[in-house]
């Protein structure tokens, strides 16, 4: 199987204002295969969104990297170097996390797709004004009456409809999907949940998709990886996951949702998850598991093979490599 | 979990100033700046080579040595009247800055004052005050000089007042908009609703978090008081003609600006330099107050 | 996207309502400052013929009705345009002040010309190089050019230029005019001399204004600068710049046609603020290069008292302020496809 | 003459009681300058909160949910209609004096990032409710003391200033802020929207535990159902300004009668797909704990 996404010892961090390096990502082993949707799951601060934004080029400038990146088999993370040329738009490509801000408010859409597809394939206007319409129509909006128009005249779906259809417009095969739906009204939430599985039948894509909601990424997902403080905890088949969790802070996560029609008590789990930069001795969920034992706090599990193809960061597992 | 040291209160310029110093060089080339100007401004009469005015002890032999360009004698010359050009420097140092942190300190007072209370108190009195700022922000200090020039005659109440008159309603523009911005913050609401009183929200709440970028702003702007100040004093609307003011200087030696050009350089680059260090300073505490402008910066795309 | 009425009557009115308080005060300062207005209206208080003068001015003035009806007609006058007659000029002072004006908007237009794209440039160049020994240098030289005073920076280039032996002074040399037949009628000589096809003059007179221009555009440069790379800054980071990063715009599209567009409301805002404030620099750089501006006629109005000269000028450059402010507000809501007016 | 409605109200009771209320925006636009029209966010709404009741608001963005909020708390006089909170015409009462019906709710705002004063201490901020009371120092004291110990915080947090504090503890501190003055309504706006899923459980949790000691009226403005089915009992679902249905939380789930609420439930069942399951299985640790025993 041909891999997509693939990074090894993948360490990213934020300068902050004194310079010290605050770690969002620590040492992530991803493997996202072609075809498949990649659910990457987390609360905030777990460095998933950071993920997102290793993958489609777009780290903010004052990111520090460590460890390898690859995508198809291109190195575009080696220790501190970066290198997107040939990947951005045109091997990845993104969907923003709120489409309010993630278009342009200062050109219509059709212009963006103009500066876009210029970029990628050098289309003149008319050439760009032809694909836009197909992209739109694709991701379920009138081109008609969108193409001339500016974002802010488009209601949140269609906004973000029109985010879909200029990422899938550059014709790349990886999407990377940063929390698409959580600014969006929960019906809206589904129906732009169901257009990316629509497409990504229609189009054969790659599907990185990040989000803080189990519940979606259980409609969506294909595999799912869960990150605790900028650790995957546990990663494998998402309906394995969900249904039988190994790692003691996924099945926190299923445990604590509330789902509509089930009355049942919610769990409660104390703490927090740590602030990035803080320590990480020992594993970054001992605070608050309930299986913790002392070998928990002296060292970090490390992600091994728990069963099947299920890996697991956590010592109740052996951790056998 | 609470981690103290994470992410200190953006407590006072102290602390802003703390950090801008370990970390940004042109702040640590302002405070310098800064600092020697103010020390000459004290010390400018004790220290200057040629006192009484730059004649030196004994005036009448100085006439003598007019238009002497720099040398080991005269740091930077002569004037055409033969005073020596640095005494008068330093000894006008004072006016310099005694006119520019006059006007910055009460204008920035009585803006802070009056802009919070428009933010906060709305309808009519938002509505009077903004407009009286308006009408004076729309006229420039020169023009307002001009004004009290010739209502009032020359000296340096003209140069304050019309500078004071120009700037605070800036102070209040600026405090306004801040407290506005603040003014609409949900702890405000809360504050209301909890029936706190009126006075205490408006220091507690609105002042004390418009205050730090206001004052930063403030730092900023001596150096354009300063040039304003300069301007007017070059025009000869402010102070009379032999005050040591360094506009004034600069004035004086334009008429010998072919055959004596020092007259008027050396006075002239004074300005720039102090402007300069105050503008320095703000410019880095700004860049400390927003979290957004780091130091490093490396182009991703 | 058209501006609506509302907006735009909204700061129309505003600016009309902020003149009229430029008026009134400008005629408070006058009628409540110690002596008597009368004496200082009629401008030279001695001399034969005074008494009338006064007693002329004191009528005119309508000194004697109630201070309320005073105001009002004065700012009727002022609205229809009627500032009195010069004491010293002895010509109705809208006629000088508007020569005035024109020589000194083409000054600032020429200064602003320059100063606003080169600023730009520089901003953008420093915001997308942060850090760097470039970004340092740009940094500090338009920290050094919004901070260098503008009288200071034209006597310098005055001196450079008049001891290389190129003169600048005035606005053009009145003997090559009437050699090529030039007539202003505008006022603006650069464009009057393109209009008749006077290349010579045109020459003459850009030669000449440009040492002055460039003491005035070290301000706006400087401003400019600095607030294009505070803005950039911003704009780079924001999630339209990021997605259209990640979908493979290029970089030339992504610096000018997303970020720097972002930064373009906020530039023209500041622009405007800062060209108001340039029309003093401008006064103060006519009157070092002896040109016939605004600047001149401050000079002339307090060295011979002439109060109407004086409240005159306050007048215009009040107004100038705020239709430069105007005009700013105006472009910075035209400029922003969001802002529904 | 206006006296403070401090006398406890019986059970049964409405404290909140809006009758036919309009309200919205006044916008100018277009020609229109001088003309102001008028926008409705709300139409003709009446609700009614009983004393001890626990009631939800539900409604997507745009629905005039945070309209309805802001003429409850006295901060947007309605068009038409009668606003009632705690036996007192709140629009009635002087602005200046409204604060003493406010003051009886407890009010806890949307983002707790916005919410606290960056420049004040936890301490301070604790002790504003209490800032026009005739109570000592000692008892004020006592007072936060015992609202930090019902959120569960200690009470070293007095001390901090909220950028100290992680987005669940600022959230505590405001729920114990809200109800340090002992008030009769709690009033929650989008309580969990802020924050992390398993924080969100704390804080359900929490609130829920709140209701049963304080036993005040609770009344939650969200746009989240699974969240507001552990909140409330009784909900009103707003769309477009007005309410489209009225009732006991369980009923509306179960049997949705208009055509918005129907979208609304649907959208939350049909994203459970494969964990309602889970959930039915009831043994979500299970596999854990088969392998701890080990």
């Amino acid at each position: 199987m041909v891999l997509a996404v693939k990074s090894e010892g993948l360490k990213i961090g934020y300068l902050d204002e004194q310079d010290n390096v605050l770690w969002a990502v620590k040492g992530v082993n991803l493997e996202v295969s072609e075809g498949e949707i990649y659910c990457i799951v987390g609360e905030s601060g777990s460095g998933k969104s950071t993920v997102a934004l290793a993958i489609s080029g777009i780290l903010p400038p004052h990111a520090v990297t460590e460890g390898e990146l690859y995508v198809y088999g291109n190195l575009v993370i080696r220790g501190e170097s970066r290198s997107y040329e040939k990947i951005r738009g045109r091997l990845v490509t993104y969907i923003p996390q709120s489409p309010g801000t993630g278009l342009n408010p200062y050109l219509t859409l059709g212009d963006q797709f103009y500066h876009v597809l210029k970029s990628l394939r050098g289309s003149t206007r008319k050439e760009a004004k032809a694909e836009a319409k197909k992209y739109l129509e694709m991701a379920g909006l009138d081109p008609a009456s969108t193409l001339d128009r500016y974002p802010h005249e488009l209601s949140g779906g269609m906004q973000q409809r029109a985010a879909i259809a200029l990422a899938l417009s550059t014709g790349a095969r990886v999407l990377v999907a940063d929390e698409p739906t959580s600014s969006l009204d929960a019906h809206l939430r589904l129906q732009i949940a169901n257009l990316l599985l629509r497409l990504r039948e229609e189009v054969k894509l790659t599907v990185i998709f990040i989000t803080h909601d189990l519940l979606l990424a259980s409609r969506v997902g294909d595999r799912v990886a869960v990150m605790y403080a900028g650790s995957l905890a546990e990663v494998g088949k998402l309906r394995e996951v969900l249904l039988k969790p190994l790692h003691p802070y996924t099945s926190m996560l299923v445990d604590v949702i509330p789902t509509l029609g089930v009355k049942k008590q919610l769990k409660c789990y104390s703490g927090e998850p740590p602030r990035p930069g803080s320590n990480d001795e020992g594993c970054p969920f001992f605070d608050r598991c309930p299986y913790r034992f002392s070998k928990c706090a002296a060292e970090k599990p490390r992600l091994s093979l728990a069963e099947g193809d299920r890996y697991v960061a956590c010592w109740l597992y052996g951790n056998r490599e | 979990m609470m981690n103290k040291g994470h992410r200190s209160n953006l407590g006072g310029l102290g602390e802003l100033a703390r950090r801008a110093w370990s970390r940004s060089l042109r702040f640590r080339a302002g405070v310098v700046i800064v600092v020697v100007m103010v020390a000459v401004a004290i010390l400018g009469p004790f220290i200057a080579p040629y006192p009484s005015d730059g004649w030196g002890a004994v005036p009448p032999k100085a006439a003598e040595r007019a238009g002497k360009p720099p040398g080991p004698e005269f740091l930077l010359g002569t004037d055409h009247l033969g005073r020596d050009v640095l005494s008068r420097i330093l000894v006008g140092a004072w006016l310099a800055l005694a006119q520019s942190l006059a006007v910055i300190s009460i204008g920035l007072a009585l803006g802070l004052l009056l802009g919070i209370c428009a933010a906060y108190y709305r309808q009519a009195i938002e509505a009077t005050i903004n407009y009286i700022a308006e009408v004076f922000l729309a006229l420039p200090a020169v023009i307002l000089a001009l004004a009290l020039r010739m209502v009032l005659g020359q000296g340096i109440h003209v140069v304050i007042g019309s500078l004071l008159l120009t700037w605070w309603p800036w102070y209040a523009r600026v405090a306004y908009v801040y407290a506005r911005s603040i003014a609409e913050m949900e702890y405000i609401t809360l504050a209301k609703l909890a029936g706190v009183p009126g006075r205490r929200i408006l220091v507690r709440h609105i002042a004390a978090n418009v205050l730090p970028p206001v004052l930063v702003q403030a730092i900023t702007d001596v150096g354009s008081v300063l040039l304003e100040a300069a301007a007017i004093n070059f025009l000869g609307l402010g102070l009379p003609p032999d005050a040591p003011d360094w506009g004034i200087i600069v004035q004086n030696g334009f008429k010998y600006v072919i055959s004596m050009p020092w007259i008027s350089l050396f006075p002239g680059l004074f300005i720039l330099l102090t402007a300069l260090g105050f503008s320095m300073l703000g410019d880095s505490l700004r860049e400390e107050l927003d979290p957004k402008m780091r130091r490093r910066w490396r182009l991703w795309f | 996207m058209p501006v609506s009425l509302n907006y735009l009557v909204r700061r129309v009115g505003w600016s009309i309502a902020t003149i009229a308080g430029v008026v009134i005060l400008s005629y408070l300062v006058l009628v409540l400052s110690p002596g008597d207005p009368a004496v200082k209206w009629a401008g030279n208080p001695r001399g034969p013929g005074a008494a009338k003068a006064i007693e002329n001015a004191r009528k005119e003035l309508g000194l004697d009705q109630p201070l309320y009806l005073q105001v009002l007609n004065f700012l009727r006058m002022a609205f229809t345009g009627d500032l009195g007659i010069s004491i010293a000029y002895k010509k109705p002072v809208s006629e000088i002040l508007w020569r005035g004006l024109a020589a000194t908007l083409e000054l600032l237009a020429l200064a602003y010309a320059i100063a606003i794209p080169l600023g730009a440039f520089i901003g953008v160049m420093a915001s997308l190089r942060r850090g760097t020994w470039l970004d340092g240098f740009i940094q500090s030289a338009s920290l050094v050019l919004a901070n260098t005073p503008t009288f200071w920076l034209g006597i310098a280039i005055f001196m450079v230029l008049s001891t290389s032996g190129v003169t600048a002074y005035g606005r053009v040399d009145t003997r090559l005019a009437l050699a090529t037949g030039f007539r202003s009628i505008t006022g603006l000589y650069l464009l009057d001399a393109l209009v008749q096809l006077n290349f010579p003059v045109f020459l003459d007179v850009l030669a000449r204004t440009f040492p002055p221009a460039l003491a005035v555009a070290a301000y706006p440069v400087g401003v400019c600068a600095r607030v294009t790379r505070a803005l950039m800054a911003d704009a780079l980071l924001e999630g339209f710049v990021q997605s259209a990063v990640a979908w493979g715009v290029s970089r030339r599209a992504v610096v000018w046609r997303y970020a720097f567009r972002a930064t373009l409301a906020g530039l023209v805002q500041v622009s405007g603020l800062a060209f108001a404030y340039s029309l003093v620099d401008a006064m103060v750089v006519e009157y070092v290069f002896g040109r016939d501006g605004l600047g001149r006629f401050l000079f002339d109005s307090v060295n011979t008292s002439d109060f109407r000269l004086a409240t005159g000028l306050i007048i215009v450059v009040a107004l100038f302020y705020v239709l430069a402010n105007t005009l700013a507000d105006i472009v910075q809501a035209l400029v922003d496809p969001r802002v529904k007016l | 003459m206006w006296r403070a409605g401090s006398t406890v109200t019986a059970s049964s009771k409405p404290v909140i009681e809006l009758k036919n209320v309009t309200a919205g925006y006044y916008t100018a636009e277009g020609f229109k300058t001088l003309k102001k029209v008028f926008k409705p966010a709300i139409t003709k709404i009446d609700l009614k909160v009983n004393d001890g009741e626990r009631l939800a608001i539900i409604g997507e963005s745009g629905s005039g949910k945070t309209t309805l909020l802001r003429v409850i708390l006295g901060l947007l006089p309605p068009l038409r209609g009668d606003v009632v909170v705690l036996g007192e015409q709140i629009y009635r009462v002087p602005a200046r004096l409204r604060w003493r019906i406010t003051r009886q709710i407890g009010y806890v705002p949307q983002d707790p990032a916005k919410s606290l004063n960056p420049r004040l201490r936890v301490a301070e901020v604790m002790a504003e409710p209490l800032a026009r009371t005739d109570l000592s120092e000692k008892e004020k004291a006592e007072r936060i003391r015992d609202a930090l110990r019902i959120v569960q915080l200690h009470e070293s947090i007095l001390d901090y200033y909220p950028s100290q504090l992680s987005g669940g503890m600022m959230q505590r501190v405001l729920i114990a802020r809200a109800i340090v003055h002992d008030p009769e309504i709690l009033l929650l706006d989008e309580p969990t929207s802020a924050l992390d899923v398993s924080i969100q459980a704390q804080i359900i949790n929490l609130l829920c535990s709140i209701h049963e000691k304080l036993e005040l009226a609770m009344v939650t403005v969200t746009h989240d159902l699974p969240v507001a089915q552990y909140l409330a009992d009784q909900a009103v679902i707003l769309y477009r300004g007005t309410i489209v249905e009225k009732g006991p939380m369980e009923e509306i789930i179960a049997h949705p009668r208009s055509e918005h609420a129907r979208l609304l439930v649907t959208s939350y069942l049909s994203g459970l797909n494969g964990l309602d399951r889970i959930n039915r299985a009831e043994g979500v640790s299970a596999g854990i704990k088969r392998e701890t025993q080990r």
